[in-house]
């Protein structure tokens, strides 16, 4: 702010104090809190309690800061300019005299309201500085310097019932019983187990041997499994025959297929 | 320890401890802890059938005027040093974060008018809450949600905490200075403001919290 | 903060405040001192011409007793928890767990066996038992150790506690139910044990259990 625009406004302002706070207001005007705060800091000037404020006043000095701020070409944020346009409309309200016709609350009742609030916020400005002047944690009063974490002990019951224990008996009691990997096909020799049979037993044999002899004992009975050790030890001896170890015949159809071992002068 | 108290400790995992057990007890965990325990707390690390009510009546009377002392912070207590008493400790001292004005009168608009609604909080200071502000107030601890108004739009309520009144040294928001004098003059009132009454300018808030304060707006002007 | 006490403060400013006065300074001091003070380190911080060690006497007397005990560190003192106090300090939490399978069989088999070595129940379970299981099963108190094997070694044998009949509702180790009795309660159904084929119900056990379950596995393929 320049000295020449100072002096030059030096008559708006009849006395010191009042010329104080509305410097106050210019420089400071990024300061304030908003339009009520304005308000409030410019009713001081009136120097009554806030109860007894002339409002009519207090829209004066608050329009005339608005000039002020825009001869300054200090922008002002638009709630003070909303603020200024209410508080003309107040004014007008509160000189002319009341028209009957108009709803909504008279010019008394707006000026009523705008002092409650000063009012208020007065009194929560005063109480929040009581509060802040409290003995106040960490500055006056204190806390434990070393407060003890309470330990929280975890405690692991560990519990099983019955049911369990006897479970875990008798699975590893019966783990031979399961044979993982394998499925369930106990009336199926295969072709494997032909072929270690019949490897096992033709060494002991020079001549023509039914390849039925060769089913191992326990698959003769049963038709289901006779059936697939008959199947899987032919497929056997094929297999022999084909590796060169063995000779098969069959005199007839359906007649008894025989095999022989050849010797390694044969091969 | 007397044999009489080893008797006593002993008893106790059968009965309840003696009442002058059961003072040493919540002596000594009021003591070990920073943060106000209230009786449930200290009567679940207790031995069964305790009743620490009582006991902290004894206690609190027992520390009356010594260099600390036991204070009551809402529902629960905590040994503080006595007020008069904290220029010996200054080497103690952390610098707490300065408040804005904005924060503090906030604070204190909360304290006074809790639950309050941010439309609530702007109507009286007639200014925008900047969020900031809030955020600032919650993170200290102060500050909490309370119940959402049951006025159109349902704003978010803001109370203070057990940590606010542990810090100022109030028992109960009972007892925030002047409260009666304030409530006498009718200054805790929520008077609707009346018809076209300016409210606090939209300029500077983002998206957001403009969006907030139109939800709570409803609540000033809606009815 | 009575006047008196003012008037304390105040004179304590040109002369050393009273003896009850310097007692409640450091009992405060200590209060919030996290590291314990010596009296000359008090002494610095308090009124000029203070001598805390004359109001240490006062204080330490004053607790003697009490829920919390003014004990001397070195040259130091500090504010401790009463000894016999210390379980306020802790909190337990009691959490129930399923015991793991190993020590399951590993228990299955000592109350079907006992008295059995150690080597006895690695050879049912096919699987050497580790140190572990049981030491948990001890800990537990439902095994304990039985007459040593008057066999090459000596080997040490494990028996199944009074406190394990309690848990499993037993009278004696022979009520247990044997293998055909286990079949005909349909307990022994020929599906494989849980675990020895990968199936979609491995995904919600945890670690331990699937770590076990591969150490049982090395017996199955290894036969």
């Amino acid at each position: 702010m320049s000295d020449d625009s100072e002096r030059q406004d030096d008559d708006m302002w009849e006395t010191v104090a009042e010329r104080r706070a509305a410097e106050a207001l210019i420089v400071d005007v990024d300061g304030f809190e908003g339009p009520l705060d304005v308000l409030l800091t410019l009713s001081r000037t009136q120097k009554v309690d806030l109860r007894k404020i002339s409002v009519l006043t207090l829209a004066e000095q608050y329009l005339a800061f608005v000039e002020k701020a825009r001869s300054l070409r200090i922008e002002l944020a638009a709630d003070y300019l909303v603020m200024a346009a209410w508080l003309a409309f107040l004014k007008s309200r509160l000189l002319l005299p009341p028209d009957p016709t108009e709803e909504g609350p008279s010019g008394e009742e707006l000026a009523a309201h705008l002092a409650f609030q000063l009012e208020r916020l007065q009194a929560m400005r005063q109480r929040a500085a009581q509060l802040m002047a409290r003995d106040r944690l960490g500055r006056d009063r204190f806390v434990r310097g070393v407060p003890e974490q309470v330990e929280l002990a975890r405690n692991v019951t560990y519990t099983a019932s019955l049911l369990d224990l006897m479970q875990g008996y008798a699975r590893i009691r019966t783990r031979d019983e399961f044979r993982p990997f394998v499925m369930d096909r106990e009336s199926i020799l295969t072709m494997e187990e032909a072929l270690d049979q019949l490897r096992g037993m033709i060494g002991y044999t020079g001549d023509w041997v039914d390849i039925i002899s060769f089913i191992p004992d326990g698959w003769r009975r049963d038709p289901k499994k006779r059936r697939s050790a008959t199947a899987s030890t032919f497929a056997a001896a094929l297999e022999l025959v084909k590796a060169g170890k063995a000779t098969l015949r069959q005199s007839d159809t359906f007649a008894p297929i025989h095999l022989k071992p050849r010797g390694p002068d044969e091969q | 320890m007397s044999s009489e108290d080893q008797d006593a400790v002993e008893e106790s995992l059968f009965q309840a401890p003696p009442l002058a057990e059961q003072e040493r007890m919540i002596e000594a965990m009021l003591f070990a802890s920073a943060e106000p325990l209230s009786l449930r707390e200290m009567s679940a690390r207790m031995p069964h059938g305790s009743d620490p009510a009582e006991a902290m009546v004894l206690l609190r009377k027992r520390y009356e005027g010594r260099g600390v002392t036991l204070a009551r912070v809402g529902d629960s207590y905590a040994f503080r040093t006595a007020p008069d008493l904290g220029f010996l400790m200054s080497r103690e001292t952390t610098e707490t974060r300065k408040l804005s004005r904005a924060a503090i009168e906030t604070l204190a608009i909360i304290a006074y008018h809790q639950p309050a609604t941010r439309a609530e909080i702007e109507e009286i200071r007639g200014v925008s809450v900047s969020r900031g502000t809030i955020d600032q107030l919650m993170e200290m601890e102060w500050i909490r949600f309370g119940r959402r108004k049951m006025t159109p739009g349902r704003p978010v309520t803001y109370m203070v905490t057990d940590a606010f009144m542990d810090h100022f040294g109030l028992e109960t928001v009972r007892d925030l200075p002047g409260l009666k004098e304030l409530r006498a003059a009718g200054l805790l009132d929520s008077r609707p403001p009346l018809g076209s009454f300016p409210g606090p300018g939209e300029t500077e808030e983002d998206l957001d919290e403009a969006m907030e304060r139109d939800e709570d707006q409803g609540d000033m002007f809606g009815d």
